[in-house]
């Protein structure tokens, strides 16, 4: 459906305003820094994903014949680590977030646009610092750093892994910060809190838990690197410390970092459904307030991570009770975007391919979460690749999907260019396969009672055909994700030129030019409509608002 | 936050529509960075709250060995600053130049009076072996109102580890803090600060009395356990 | 803020402001000399009170949490305290609640 | 092909069916939701795809549907929760006349101690049908003991015991794994459990073994000179033991606690932490100088003058001490 309405002529925009690469490190259009983002979170995917090949390559056989224990402990550590703070959290907010919440509000930038790009160079430090770490030894304590592993046994590099997480969380922080306050005070006329769309709900719901819930991790990392350096006991048992209270704190903060990951992704999701059946989103005001609660309620679950590791019986009651409050609000989601699809006009584009993917991946592994939450079933679960398979599905299935079909989604708009819509379908296709080739079987491996992180699994071959299966899965998965970084970048030179709008959406960021000028409007947009108002676009009582320039 | 002023004139940003949009960002945007701070913070008290539960004993012990009235003379010494900032915020308002500058840098003064005591008190506690870690000694001291009790030099390390990682961030926070209030020393000097605009002393302000009331919670939770024998 | 401030302004607010300051000495005195009173299990309870006080004291008026024009502020600082209360209490009900199982 | 191709676990414990009905119980459900969603999602999908001229019905919303789908997830969430929390609840608590192994986790080995003085690396007989109750704690970093045929799983940890119980319900050889992360030769942590019929498990038992373990932590007692001063009658420095496990004891500040297996370690390493009341804070840590297997000894003595059950058997043996722990002063006064 997508319209490639070519421009006449070469338009000023926020590409071809400056040249040079000062005009890019130096930026502060939210835009550009969006784009700073992309490329650098891309660039770190790939790392990630390169470590997650080499841990299924060893996994393909049960022996740790490809590389030692050692090694394949740091692999498994170094994905963890790259692919939550360096992917996974920045992933949506910093990119298509930082792009469209200005626009998306009618503002013409983020209201510290300094400290974006502060944010930005932050990522970059943390990342370079992480990446150095990893070049000159790497760490091998598992992504979640447990003590007193981390603090008194391991000699790898867990300081300079950890200042590169604090480097990084507060970048993360920042952006947050930059949200709130924008999403408060920079909305245009008439861009009431009803007519937000959910994509902005879901950064703002983001938003809360990276203001209140990272400084917790960074100051629990400042505790394991002094506990580290000076034997202080505050983790440590021999010295009368506790390590369960590492594990609290570190889940404060982790487990609503899932949310940080899934929210937007869920935010991009009910804009894409919205567009892509022509239909005003079902129930507008409860998935916007799902998203509020999942963030709220987040805070609340996070010791049901450790339901076997040695806490009271009746505190792990209390969470496990409490883990289903924060299932309530993701399954209204699911079925407010169901509900959306009735008696709409659906139409099969690319992005809406991968909604319904992540309708499906996002079902499966909200489901398993209840698996997790359930004590009885949890004991044995936990730490095995149920676990992983489980948040596989959010973390991939859910927050990558909305990922990838927002990029293709946005992508005319970002970037002034079509993509080729029939390699994108299939690679929704080829991602969606290898997906559930990869993860399904991990499913059956964690409750048959393969733990993770097992270099080795020689004594209990039985395990094997299981993996084989994941690691095929795996290497489809790979070409899944290689597929569209090559069009995307294709068409940034061959793409047909997109129209401002090419799928007649709603909502203020197609209503100016594509690629947008660097303050996003020629004039501040004044709103009278609610959002989704497809009924009106399609209708053609009202065109679709152009703000005149 | 402080960078948006760095246009000679308080002109507006280009992306806000109004001053007032300007401003009310501004001030947001700093208590919403309170609020991590106050959360980064928190992760500490939540230790700190675990283990004087568990090891209270020892954490009264540690903490009696410290000298409070430093403590307190310290806290009072903050309390000034806050007052001096306010005064120098009302200063601005009220076009009084002098009296602005006065108060910046009684405020500095004031500052650096709370990180001299500190350093006398962390002076102290590494003559009496109380640093944590190889050279950290807590042998033989009783527990208060248990004679004959001694304290888990163990546990006494922990209280002394909380202690030294909370008021260090503190410190570190006041040092920062000095930092600010050296720019806004500056561009008072330059004159920039008028009624209708004075933004960054609000914003550096709100600052300040956060530190002030990070120290308020710390003298009794750190300096003032089980006391009374 | 501006439009709190300049109101205060006229009412000049510098009483109030040796008022929150003259009652933060008061009560950074008053901690000490509690903590050397023997309350049993109140002193920390006792304490904290007073530094709350305090704290709301310098929120109240030195931060002008008070005159702020929009409750929007106030939520902030609420829902931070809040989550900050969680984290502790959750945390607290596992130590709590351990020597019984 | 598929005798190396299982898609479900072995069941050889008395909780392994509780589990597995649960976990049953929830793919049934999470697969009913699942069927719900992806059928309504493909008919929409297929049945209002774009036809020219037909525009999109727009519907605002339905609030009683709305609370529909919250309440009703919310029901059967419910019916999980108590549904699992009774499951876990069995699981964590362990019979009382349980036979009792102690295991001690370092990296990167098992090591198991029956009651009865067995010792083994990696590898635990238990017999049939008999509950047994493990009493953990790790020399080093986090371990987890995790027998998936079981369905068990406990971490141990250092500093402190946790406890876990099975009953066996199959013969045969299971897996052993330690399933929370703890460095390099994390994957070689693992063993097997042993499961045999009671006959063959006795002569098992018959075979080799330096007496019970609390015997072996009553000659660690003597040689520390514990009883010295915790003598059997009531005049000792500390407070006597006979008949102190598994009771509650008032400590000096009014606490009252259960005498279990973390008390009685924690008085041991470190005795000035819960004084009893009427006692005086004497006693000397043994942090460094006993190791966990011998900490593991002493609680099973302990234990043993507790049992009411062999009260006047075990008394006799309580007098003992006190002429060793004469021989002790003894030693002590040299």
């Amino acid at each position: 459906m997508a319209t490639g309405n070519i421009p006449p002529v070469e338009r000023e925009d926020y590409l071809n305003k400056h040249y040079g690469v000062g005009s890019w490190l130096f930026t502060t259009d939210h835009k550009r820094i969006a784009l700073l983002y992309l490329i650098s979170i891309t660039f770190f995917f790939f790392i990630g994903g390169f470590f997650a090949l080499l841990i299924r390559l060893e996994l393909l056989t049960p022996a740790s014949d490809l590389v030692q224990a050692d090694t394949y402990n740091k692999f498994f550590t170094q994905h963890g680590m790259v692919m939550v703070f360096f992917f996974l959290i920045p992933s949506i907010p910093a990119t298509l977030g930082n792009f469209l919440v200005p626009m998306m509000i009618g503002a013409k930038d983020l209201a510290f646009p300094k400290i974006n790009l502060l944010s930005w160079y932050l990522y970059i430090i943390g990342g370079i610092m992480m990446l150095h770490c990893m070049v000159t030894g790497g760490v091998d304590t598992g992504w979640t750093f447990y003590t007193p592993f981390s603090t008194a046994f391991t000699n790898t590099k867990i300081v300079e892994a950890g200042l590169a997480i604090f480097i990084a969380g507060f970048s993360s922080i920042l952006t947050g910060l930059n949200f709130v306050v924008t999403i408060h005070r920079m909305r245009a006329p008439g861009m009431t809190w009803t007519r937000l769309p959910l994509f902005i709900w879901a950064h703002y719901a983001t938003s809360i838990i990276q203001i209140l819930g990272t400084p917790v991790v960074a100051i629990t990392i400042v505790l394991v690197a002094a506990e580290r350096a000076l034997h202080l006991g505050i983790f440590d048992p021999k010295l009368g410390g506790d390590p369960l209270l590492f594990q609290h704190l570190f889940w404060f903060y982790s487990h609503p970092a899932v949310y940080i990951m899934i929210l937007p992704s869920m935010g991009v999701v009910s804009e894409i459904i919205s567009c892509f059946s022509r239909k005003r989103i079902f129930g507008y005001s409860f998935v916007a307030l799902s998203s509020i609660s999942i963030a709220v309620f987040g805070f609340l679950v996070w010791a049901h991570h450790m339901f076997v590791a040695g806490m009271s019986v009746y505190a792990a009651l209390i969470f496990s009770l409490l883990s289903y409050s924060v299932a309530v609000p993701s399954a209204v989601k699911v079925f407010n975007w169901t509900a959306t699809l009735y008696k709409g006009s659906i139409h099969y584009d690319a992005p809406m391919l991968y909604a319904f993917g992540f309708l499906g991946l996002f079902t499966i592994g909200g489901l398993t979460g209840l698996f997790l939450a359930a004590l009885g079933i949890d004991v044995h679960v936990t730490d095995t690749y149920f676990v992983v398979a489980h948040f596989h599905y959010i973390m991939v299935g859910g927050a990558l999907m909305g990922y990838l079909g927002g990029m293709h989604f946005w992508w005319p708009k970002i970037s002034g260019r079509l993509y080729p819509e029939g390699w994108a379908r299939l690679a929704a296709l080829i991602v969606f396969i290898g997906f559930n080739l990869t993860f399904f079987p991990q499913f059956i491996l964690g409750y048959l009672g393969m733990p993770r992180r097992y270099a080795d699994y020689s004594h209990m071959p039985e395990f094997q055909i299981l993996n084989v299966f994941s690691t095929a899965g795996a290497t489809v998965l790979g070409v899944g994700y290689l597929l569209p970084m090559v069009y995307f970048l294709w068409s940034m030179r061959y793409g047909k030129p997109a129209s401002d709008n090419p799928w007649n959406a709603a909502g203020l960021e197609w209503q100016t030019q594509s690629p947008p000028t660097t303050f996003n409007f020629p004039e501040e947009p004044v709103v009278t409509w609610e959002a989704y108002n497809y009924d009106e676009i399609d209708k053609g009582q009202k065109e679709v608002p152009q703000v005149v320039g | 936050m402080a960078a948006h002023t760095e246009s000679h004139n308080p002109a507006l940003l280009h992306h806000f529509a109004t001053e007032e949009q300007q401003r009310n960002s501004a001030s947001f945007g700093m208590w919403i960075f309170l609020a991590t701070e106050v959360m980064f913070f928190g992760g500490l008290f939540c230790a700190y709250l675990i283990y004087r539960r568990w090891y209270f004993g020892d954490f009264a012990a540690a903490s009696t060995s410290i000298n409070a009235k430093l403590g307190g003379a310290n806290t009072a010494v903050l309390i000034c600053s806050s007052l001096t900032v306010v005064l120098a915020i009302w200063a601005a308002q009220t076009s009084r130049r002098a009296l602005l500058i006065g108060m910046l840098i009684l405020t500095m003064l004031f500052g650096l009076t709370f990180l001299g005591i500190k350093g006398i008190e962390y002076a102290d506690k590494f003559h009496e072996h109380h640093v944590p870690g190889a050279s950290f000694s807590f042998d033989h001291e009783e527990i208060p109102g248990n004679p004959g009790h001694y304290a888990n030099p163990n546990h006494a390390q922990i209280f002394f580890a909380l202690y030294f990682i909370m008021t260090g961030l503190h410190a570190l926070h006041m040092v920062i803090g000095l930092g600010i209030f050296t720019w806004l020393l500056w561009a008072a000097w330059k004159g920039r600060f008028t009624p209708e605009y004075h933004t960054p002393l609000e914003i550096g302000g709100l600052y300040w009395h956060f530190v002030d009331i990070v120290w308020i919670y710390l003298f009794p939770l750190l300096y003032l356990i089980d006391r009374h024998t | 803020m501006s439009t709190h401030s300049t109101s205060e302004h006229s009412k000049s607010p510098l009483t109030t402001y040796f008022a929150v300051w003259a009652a933060l000495l008061l009560g950074t005195w008053l901690t000490y000399q509690a903590s050397l009173l023997d309350l049993g299990r109140y002193n920390s309870a006792v304490a904290l009170i007073i530094a709350t006080t305090k704290a709301l004291l310098v929120a109240l008026f030195f931060m002008h949490l008070k005159g702020a024009s929009e409750k929007l502020l106030k939520l902030v600082v609420v829902s931070t305290l809040f989550f900050l209360i969680l984290l502790m209490a959750l945390a607290m009900f596992d130590y709590g609640t351990r020597w019984f199982s | 092909m598929f005798d190396n191709f299982p898609l479900w676990p072995d069941r050889a414990s008395s909780m392994a069916g509780k589990v597995d009905a649960l976990y049953i119980f929830l793919i049934i459900v999470s697969g009913m939701m699942t069927l719900l969603i992806f059928t309504a999602v493909v008919y929409f999908a297929a049945r209002y795809r774009y036809r020219k001229g037909v525009p999109a019905e727009q519907i605002e919303g339905s609030t009683p549907l709305e609370l529909t789908w919250t309440v009703i997830p919310m029901g059967v969430f419910m019916v999980i929760f108590i549904w699992s929390a009774v499951v876990y609840f069995k699981m964590r608590t362990p019979p009382r006349d349980a036979t009792e192994v102690y295991v001690v986790a370092k990296q990167w080995m098992w090591k198991l101690e029956h009651a009865e003085g067995q010792r083994e690396i990696n590898e635990l007989h238990v017999p049939v049908d008999r509950d047994v109750k493990l009493i953990m704690t790790s020399q080093d970093v986090i371990h987890s003991f995790y027998v998936p045929a079981f369905r068990m799983k406990q971490d141990v940890l250092p500093g402190r015991y946790t406890v876990a119980w099975f009953r066996a319900t199959k013969p045969g050889t299971y897996h052993l794994f330690c399933a929370e992360y703890c460095g390099t030769q994390h994957s070689g942590m693992i063993g097997s459990i042993v499961v045999m019929e009671p006959a063959q498990f006795e002569a098992w038992m018959s075979g080799g073994s330096g007496g019970p373990l609390s015997a072996t932590g009553e000659k660690i007692f003597a040689e520390l000179g514990c009883a010295t001063c915790h003598r059997a009658d009531t005049q000792g420095r500390g407070p006597n033991l006979q008949g102190v496990f598994g009771k509650p004891v008032q400590l000096e500040d009014g606490r009252m606690i259960t005498a279990d297996e973390n008390y009685v370690r924690e008085s041991i390493l470190d005795p000035g932490s819960k004084i009893v009341k009427g006692f005086k804070p004497v006693m000397p840590t043994f942090q460094g100088l006993v190791s966990e297997e011998q900490v593991n000894a002493l609680v099973a003595y302990v234990k043993s003058v507790s049992q009411s059950g062999a009260a006047t058997g075990k008394s006799a043996a309580a007098t003992e001490p006190e002429g060793v722990s004469g021989k002790a002063q003894g030693s002590k006064v040299q």
